[in-house]
């Protein structure tokens, strides 16, 4: 941890970089995103298991871009997002430096994005027992059971788009709620309104969620929407073969195709 | 290897030595062939001019039988009985209403799971694979093989060959040494049916067969079906009386002819019950 | 007394433990409710303004539109049960935003038509600081009748409203007159952290401080913390149908987002997340008690907990009053 | 509801029509330059405005107008069925199908297997109890 | 406020037999919007037509909903009716009432029901439909015909007779196709090469056709007006400006045994070669797979030969692009072959042969000099029979089509055959004589009684060689099918004619669907039979379906003719229905955030990237743009944008918003 403070101050008086998120301790013994513009100030900057912020989406941020280069604390899921987001040109290499983390706790600095992808496909996905767990339930129910389960779920959302501001990837700058001119989602916090918008999200992280599952976390209603991105996510690995974010390769899963992609229900 | 196994009617009654000779073949590459427990007859050609709910009824009584006892593969070496078990069977696959009906009618559950084999397939898939090693004293002869009507079609249902130019048992032959000859009647129809009402058709039509085979030098006839064979066979008096000509070809079934191969006796394949005598002329001395 | 106001039609709003966390919501079994509880995840604003509320049905003819309205008269008795003095309290600032020049028809019937039997508070968390905005553990500020759980398990009644008044009188039975109870000792102590008086004074002049920034570069805009506070009021107005006709129906909305504010022409005033967060302190600290002489925070600290980025406003409050 | 495109299936269900075969009347056309065009969103608001069955059809793999719309579409389908599925949603009210310019007669078998299914699954009560929600919101809801 | 006019057509009883139009109309007046609303027996014709131009001028109408039938068929017509009428044509659409709805349904109030809701649907479209002006696009005046045959060379002698540079692409090393090996011609039996061949020398020294021969194209990009065809001009290991086609290398070459295809595999040729004396271009070729050379490495006599040193052994393969304006497809056909008839002994006896092989036969510069003689051993046939419908008219063989034109030239055989051998008899087995064209059947009238053509009706069961005899066993059902059994020297087998080899590739490469049997599929059967679903590309003579040559060529003509009416303009209007990427005003410029993910999607390549900078330079904004030259319109991008940042005009996402609710929203209210 202390490795990591060193090189932040180091950064920092060095000027090669003008600011470095990492994770800082909050009120009690909550972990929350950290702006480190000062060298002194790199003492707040801590890693442990507890960091589960995705920092990847303050990266493309104006707010964060104009204070200058960036250095990221990056732990796995990071990388990966830091990956797929260069795929959609919303980062670039030459204005950022990634501190990469890993579960061991050791600090490990990337000189290119190549790099990193060669270390993400070293690192498999690990996905949090408890998820896991659901993820079973969730796929042995019958479908009138998941959509029950889901129903009630929905009913607590109060459309607050919490989901969507933890997730790096929404990175649009006006979503599709935001368009009126159809109304494709409605805005209201009914029945239809939370399914139709949990189902447009979940479809648009098709092949781009890189597993963080930061949505579920920053819900305050507690309703477990990473887990409609990580099914999703497994049955995309059992059709097409491809995880997200393991690439620097510009061939996202809906926007490329394979003539011998195979189906068993069109007619 | 256990094998399901139709007889019909006269491959027990008139053609005894074809099940004969299916039976030594059989036991010759150790496969046992159990024969439908409580068979009946299959209706045949008779069936299906009366009543075609008779014609369906008889052969899906068969196949339930055969599939309540645990048969996939069933071997109908005669080849009528083939066709109107094929028939059924495709006819109840195709139409729900029409199997549920005569399911009622046979008193029992139809599923369609079994395979019905013809003898050229039953030898192509049980007999073929060890053939090469067990040949003592190859057929070494010209054969004329015939596959009469009932064998090849109609295509769209047994989808079994070429129904205008067959080729298989000329293959088969071909692997036991014998030299098949190139000839146009394979397919052309012996007159089945009429060898009692009207001889004299059969006679012609038979007639021409024979002489057609035997004026291209052919050393022998292969039959694959109980009906072309005694037509060919029994009816040659009143066929060499239409030709005014005594033609001494014999005709012996595909698996005897295999089974004079293997080295098979003659007595076990029935040969000696033929009506033209099975005279083939010495041409290669037996390899013991 | 639960008994009675369920047996009395009314329906009962009170914190319910559902599918995991704890919330305010309709229960007619006394079994269900906490009664000892810190906080509840949303607040019991939505017995006022409800998270979506139907405004009008209309209907697109050849001759032109009509519409019908819902009938204010329609809506329900209802009585919020165990809110914390700060939830009560927040009503008052609510009902200052709702009646600021134009009478909001809605939330003024559902007001009149509210219960508030308070629940004074015995324990509180590191986010509450509602003694530093004017509100105490045992404020009666906004309900009728104020509880406050006693040692003997039975509760102190304070009768603050006419209305409590009146609901008191109906089952006089349960009241038994009692002296001398020194409520301080019952009520929780919440350590006040700065004097709101002064920090209006100095917010006022920190439109352009720097602060702002730092602060909110951490910000991810959702919407979270305004809708879980209690006296947040923003609403949007949202049209649904077909051709034919369809709805107009009021759902929360909020400052947070970064479309709250973008013009047509396609200009947004607030542009950065700093900007909005600025807005949101400087509304209940500084705009609000200038216009409506009262703050727009009651200290529940709800907005803190439910943060996904821990944007502690008490902390960062504390933070400018240091300035 | 059928969502077809307008080079194939289009022209397919024309040729039905000139051919004068009949199929079932529940189904209302919406034609689409390709099936590349069909967005999920839209499946997911016909369904949301009270449709009980959707068929997309398109045309067969390579023969697409314009090369490759109708692969990118079925890697969609895919990905979208596979999520109806996930939360529960009837998926196989929504048939996908390859139905070309010369295949007026599958046009009308696919139109009328389709009724016939969606007839037995019945109406999708489920979901427009959820987009009728709104109608009876009264009073606060939790 | 829109003001729609919606306009029933009854179609003088097709719509009307099932659909209640005059309630159609009554309940579309009704629709908010709708100002004007009536139905009409014949909107398409002229009357109709005035009928709509009036209402438009007299109401003042934004928006015309036409009911009536596909708008594949009229939609451009009302189109124009309205813009004639001063309303923008993109506003004008149609309802398909008939096609889709009163054609195949009974009577019953839900059909009169489906159109209500078909015409409402229409109408919300139409009130947000944008009044779209066509795309200019620049024409490149130069047509690629693709195929050498006789349709081949009549397209690109017409469109260069126009005026316009024209590059002919032929498989084969010389053009003429199958007509070429044909001896005489039907009807008037004026010989084939000597009609051909002038025609193929006139392609040859047209100062507007280029000719490559021994090419084959192998990828199309672009689009109506503006082509990329990429051709691969195989290697002729020949230098063909040097070579003068004395045909002395043809003469040396040793390896002489090759069996030519000219000659359908009854002549030989060597293995530099020129299919046929009357070749164009009269340069060889060199035929890798036979030549010693490229087999061992030794030989090269040619080269030792060749007078003016021309031949190039190590000649690369050349890919080359070229722009192009038009397609023609003039692929042509083929004739049925291989094991087809095992029945008819075709391929095991040598004398079943087919008929293109007995048109060599007859060809005087065929292998046997124009003298019918049997393959097998040269003997003059004194009985020949021929087979008609062999293969065509046969659901059980996969060819459910009549080829058209074998009655035609099996008449012709006979005829030749009778004119050659005068004391032989041919005998016809047919089912039906398919002599519909101008006088073909005193031709065949002629063949029966003039040259006592033995014409038997009925088909052939079975054909057995017999002590040298070929045995044809058939049936006569005019004479109460009685078995027929002839015993003929010679049976020429009139097999089905087949789309050519290759032609599903070249249908792929080009993106033109094709039917069932890999014949070209046309625009519409009756009213654009040259033109394709792809703009620009047309069809010329049999690659479409089997074609005799008069045919042939005026289909040819036909599509020339297309081509020179689009080259008659120099700008191409094209549909505006195309995509665009929002634009906004700065600091934003488009809700577009540049993720690209659009950009692999559009086959035509047609997004590209735009930057936004300060004036120093600085980048804001990468975002994407698309090019309206190249976007077709398909709408992939749109559906896959995120941000809805792409809408496609005409398929907007407004439009088909409202087309759904429109459908449903019967329910809400």
């Amino acid at each position: 941890m202390n490795k990591l403070k060193e090189r932040a101050k180091e950064l920092l008086t060095s000027g090669t970089v003008q600011v470095v998120v990492g994770y800082e301790k909050g009120t009690g013994e909550r972990i929350r995103p950290a702006f480190i513009t000062r060298p002194e100030d790199a003492d707040r900057l801590v890693f442990d298991a507890g960091c589960h912020h995705n920092l990847a989406l303050y990266l493309y941020k104006h707010e964060t871009k104009h204070l200058g280069k960036i250095a990221v604390v990056a732990p796995p899921f990071v990388l990966r997002s830091i990956l797929i987001l260069t795929t959609e040109f919303q980062i670039e290499e030459n204005r950022l430096i990634v501190l990469g983390v890993t579960p061991g706790d050791e600090l490990i600095e990337f000189g290119s994005f190549s790099e990193i992808e060669t270390w993400v496909n070293q690192h498999p996905v690990e996905m949090k027992e408890k998820d896991r767990e659901i993820l079973k339930q969730l796929s042995a129910m019958n479908s009138g059971e998941r959509w029950k389960f889901w129903q009630n779920e929905f009913l607590k959302c109060i459309k607050c788009f919490a989901c969507r501001g933890a997730c790096p990837m929404c990175s649009c700058f006006r979503c599709t709620v935001d368009y009126n001119n159809p109304q494709w989602i409605s805005v209201g916090s009914h029945q239809l309104g939370n399914f139709d918008w949990h189902l447009m999200r979940a479809m648009h992280l098709a092949g781009r969620c890189s597993v963080c599952g930061q949505c579920g976390e920053a819900c305050p209603m507690d309703i477990p929407v990473h887990l409609l991105s990580f099914q999703l996510n497994e049955d995309i690995l059992r059709m097409f073969g491809s995880r997200a974010g393991l690439t620097l390769k510009k061939e996202s899963l809906l926007s490329s195709f394979k003539p011998s992609d195979v189906e068993n229900f069109i007619r | 290897m256990k094998l399901g196994f139709y007889p019909g009617c006269s491959v027990d009654g008139g053609s005894r030595e074809y099940k004969e000779s299916c039976r030594a073949l059989a036991k010759a590459f150790d496969i046992e062939l159990e024969s439908v427990p409580d068979w009946n007859c299959c209706g045949a050609s008779a069936a299906h001019n009366l009543n075609r709910d008779l014609a369906l009824a008889l052969p899906a009584r068969i196949l339930s039988l055969a599939e309540k006892a645990g048969m996939t593969d069933i071997l109908v070496p005669c080849a009528a009985c083939y066709n109107r078990l094929a028939l059924t069977q495709h006819e109840l696959m195709k139409d729900e209403t029409l199997r549920n009906r005569i399911s009622e009618v046979t008193g029992l559950g139809f599923k369609g799971s079994c395979s019905i084999l013809n003898v050229v397939q039953w030898i192509q898939k049980y007999i073929l694979p060890e053939l090469p090693g067990k040949i003592i004293q190859p057929f070494d002869y010209r054969v004329a093989c015939y596959y009469g009507c009932l064998l090849v079609r109609p295509h769209k249902v047994l989808k079994f060959d070429r129904p205008e130019d067959p080729q298989t048992m000329d293959e088969v032959m071909k692997l036991i040494g014998a030299t098949p000859i190139d000839w146009a009647f394979k397919t052309e129809c012996c007159g089945a049916g009429l060898s009692v009402s009207r001889t004299d058709v059969v006679a012609d039509l038979s007639g021409k067969i024979v002489y057609d085979a035997f004026s291209r030098q052919a050393d022998a006839l292969i039959v694959a079906c109980p009906m072309c064979h005694s037509n060919l066979d029994m009816r040659r008096p009143e066929i060499n009386g239409y030709l005014k000509q005594k033609i001494s070809i014999p005709v012996i079934y595909i698996t005897q002819a295999i089974g004079m191969a293997v080295g098979i006796s003659t007595k076990e394949l029935g040969l000696h019950r033929h009506f033209v005598p099975v005279k083939l002329p010495e041409k290669t001395e037996a390899i013991k | 007394m639960f008994g009675f106001l369920t047996s009395a039609g009314k329906k009962i709003y009170a914190p319910v433990k559902k599918n995991g966390i704890l919330t305010f919501s309709f229960t007619s079994r006394f079994e269900e409710v906490e009664m000892s509880y810190v906080q509840t995840r949303l607040s019991a604003k939505s017995a006022a303004f409800p998270k979506i509320e139907k405004l009008l049905k209309y209907t697109i003819g050849k001759e032109g539109q009509s519409y019908e309205e819902v009938d204010v008269e329609k809506f329900p008795q209802v009585v919020v049960w165990g809110a914390h003095p700060c939830d009560a309290a927040a009503f008052h600032p609510l009902n200052a935003v709702f009646t600021w020049e134009t009478r909001d028809k809605y939330f003024t019937k559902r007001l009149e038509n509210l219960i508030v039997i308070g629940l004074s508070c015995t324990s509180h968390d590191e986010n509450c600081f509602c003694t530093s905005v004017g509100v105490h553990p045992g404020d009666t500020k906004g309900s009728d009748i104020l509880l406050t759980p006693m040692a003997g398990g039975d509760y102190l009644a304070e009768i603050v409203t006419p209305k409590g008044q009146a609901l008191a009188d109906a089952v006089p039975a349960l009241f038994s007159a009692v002296e001398g109870v020194d409520k301080t000792q019952l009520v929780t102590k919440v350590e006040k952290r700065f004097d709101h008086q002064e920090l209006h004074t100095k917010i006022n002049g920190m439109f352009e401080h720097p602060v702002w920034k730092e602060q909110a570069l951490r910000c991810i805009g959702c919407g979270a913390c305004t809708y879980v506070c209690p006296v947040c009021s923003c609403f949007d107005i949202q049209d649904e149908g077909g051709i034919f006709g369809g709805l107009r129906y009021r759902c929360w909305d909020s400052c947070g987002f970064g479309h709250f504010t973008i013009h047509t022409s396609g200009h947004n005033p607030r542009e950065t997340q700093d900007t909005r967060w600025r807005q949101r302190l400087m509304h209940k600290f500084s705009y609000q008690p200038q216009r409506q002489e009262v703050f727009g925070c009651v200290g529940c600290g709800r907005c803190s907990r439910s943060c996904p980025v821990d944007m502690n406003i008490s902390e960062h409050l504390t933070q400018i009053m240091a300035l | 509801m059928a969502f077809v495109c307008n080079w194939c299936t289009y022209a397919g269900a024309d040729l039905t029509g000139t051919s004068r075969l009949r199929y079932a009347q529940n189904v209302r056309i919406i034609r689409f330059p390709c099936t590349g065009r069909i967005d999920f969103l839209l499946l997911q608001q016909t369904l949301a405005k009270g449709a009980d069955g959707i068929i997309v059809s398109g045309c067969h793999p390579n023969d697409c107008h314009y090369t490759s719309g109708n692969f990118h579409a079925r890697r969609r389908w895919m990905v979208f069925r596979q999520m109806l599925e996930n939360l529960g949603v009837e998926a196989d009210r929504v048939i996908f199908s390859w139905v070309s310019a010369a295949e007026g007669a599958k046009w009308a078998d696919l139109v009328n297997e389709t009724v016939e299914s969606i007839r037995k699954l019945g109406p999708y009560q489920k979901y427009k109890d959820m987009a009728k929600s709104l109608e009876e919101w009264e009073v606060t809801h939790e | 406020m829109a003001r729609i006019g919606v306009f029933v057509c009854h179609c003088g009883e097709n719509i009307s037999a099932t659909v209640d139009c005059d309630r159609v109309a009554e309940n579309a007046a009704g629709l908010p919007g709708v100002v004007h609303s009536v139905d009409y027996k014949y909107m398409c014709s002229d009357p109709g037509q005035t009928l709509i131009r009036e209402a438009i001028r007299e109401h003042r109408l934004t928006g015309v909903v036409v009911a009536a039938c596909s708008p594949r068929m009229h939609e451009p017509t009302f189109r124009r009716a309205c813009a004639e009428a001063g309303l923008n044509p993109f506003l004008c659409e149609m309802a398909n009432v008939r096609e889709h709805c009163s054609w195949v349904h009974e009577k019953t109030e839900s059909t009169t029901q489906k159109a209500k809701d078909v015409v409402r649907m229409l109408v919300e479209k139409v009130k947000r439909n944008e009044a779209l002006q066509p795309i200019k696009v620049p024409v490149t005046k130069k047509a690629v015909v693709i195929g050498g045959g006789v349709a081949g060379i009549q397209a690109a002698l017409d469109i260069a007779n126009g005026g316009h540079k024209v590059l002919l692409v032929e498989r084969e090393p010389s053009i003429g196709g199958h007509m070429s090996q044909l001896s005489e011609t039907f009807p008037t039996l004026d010989c084939s090469q000597c009609i051909l061949t002038p025609r193929m020398v006139e392609v040859a020294q047209h100062p507007n056709i280029t000719l490559w021969s021994y090419s084959e194209v192998i990828g199309l990009d672009g689009f109506v007006g503006n082509f990329t065809v990429k051709i691969r001009k195989k290697a002729k290991s020949i230098d063909e400006h040097l070579c003068t086609g004395c045909g002395l290398c043809t003469q040396k070459c040793p390896v002489r045994k090759i069996p030519s295809e000219f000659e359908q595999g009854l002549g030989t040729r060597s293995a530099i070669y020129t299919p046929f004396p009357q070749a164009v271009p009269n340069k060889p070729v060199i035929d890798k797979l036979n030549c010693t050379y490229y087999l061992k490495g030794r030989c090269k006599l040619c080269e030792k030969v060749c007078p003016t040193q021309a031949i190039r052994f190590d000649q690369p393969d050349e890919l080359v692009e070229v722009q192009a304006g038009a397609i023609v497809l003039a692929t042509g056909y083929d004739i049925k072959r291989a094991d087809f008839f095992p029945e008819y002994g075709y391929g095991k006896y040598k004398d079943v042969i087919d008929g293109l092989q007995f048109e060599r036969l007859a060809s005087a510069s065929g292998p046997t000099g124009g003298m019918i003689r049997r393959p097998s051993d040269g003997q003059i046939p004194k009985k020949i029979v021929f087979v008609a419908c062999a293969g065509s008219r046969d659901p059980a063989k996969g060819i459910e089509y009549c080829s058209k034109f074998c009655c035609m030239y099996t008449a012709k055989h006979a005829m030749l055959y009778k004119h050659k051998v005068h004391d032989g008899t041919p005998y016809v087995f047919y089912m039906d004589i398919r002599a519909g064209g101008k006088d073909y059947d005193e031709f065949t009238r002629r063949a029966i009684e003039v040259d006592r053509t033995q014409y038997i009706r009925g088909r052939v069961s079975r054909i057995y060689e017999k002590d040298g005899k070929l045995i044809v066993v058939g049936a006569d059902t005019l004479l109460g099918a009685q078995k027929v059994e002839i015993e003929a020297d010679m049976v020429v087998l009139a097999t089905a004619s087949v789309a050519s080899q290759g032609s599903e590739e070249l249908a792929q490469i080009v993106h033109v669907s094709y039917d069932r049997y890999k014949f070209f599929s046309e625009a519409h059967p009756k009213l654009k039979p040259v033109e394709t679903n792809t703009a620009g590309i047309f069809l010329a003579g049999a690659c479409q379906a089997p074609k005799d040559i008069p045919e042939s060529v005026s289909a040819a003509s036909g599509a020339a003719a297309k081509v020179l009416g689009l080259f008659a303009n120099d700008e191409l209007t094209r549909e505006p229905l195309i995509a665009a990427v929002n634009r906004m005003s700065p600091p934003q410029y488009s809700t577009c955030i540049g993720c690209f993910l659009c950009q692999p999607v559009c086959p035509y390549n047609a997004i590209e990237r735009e930057e936004f900078k300060t004036r120093d330079g600085r980048l804001i904004k990468a975002v994407a743009r698309i090019n309206p030259g190249l976007c077709q319109g398909c709408g992939t991008c749109v559906a896959l944008c995120r941000s809805k940042s792409i809408d496609l005009f005409g398929y907007s996402n407004k439009q088909i918003y409202t087309e759904v609710a429109a459908l449903l929203d019967e329910a809400l209210v």
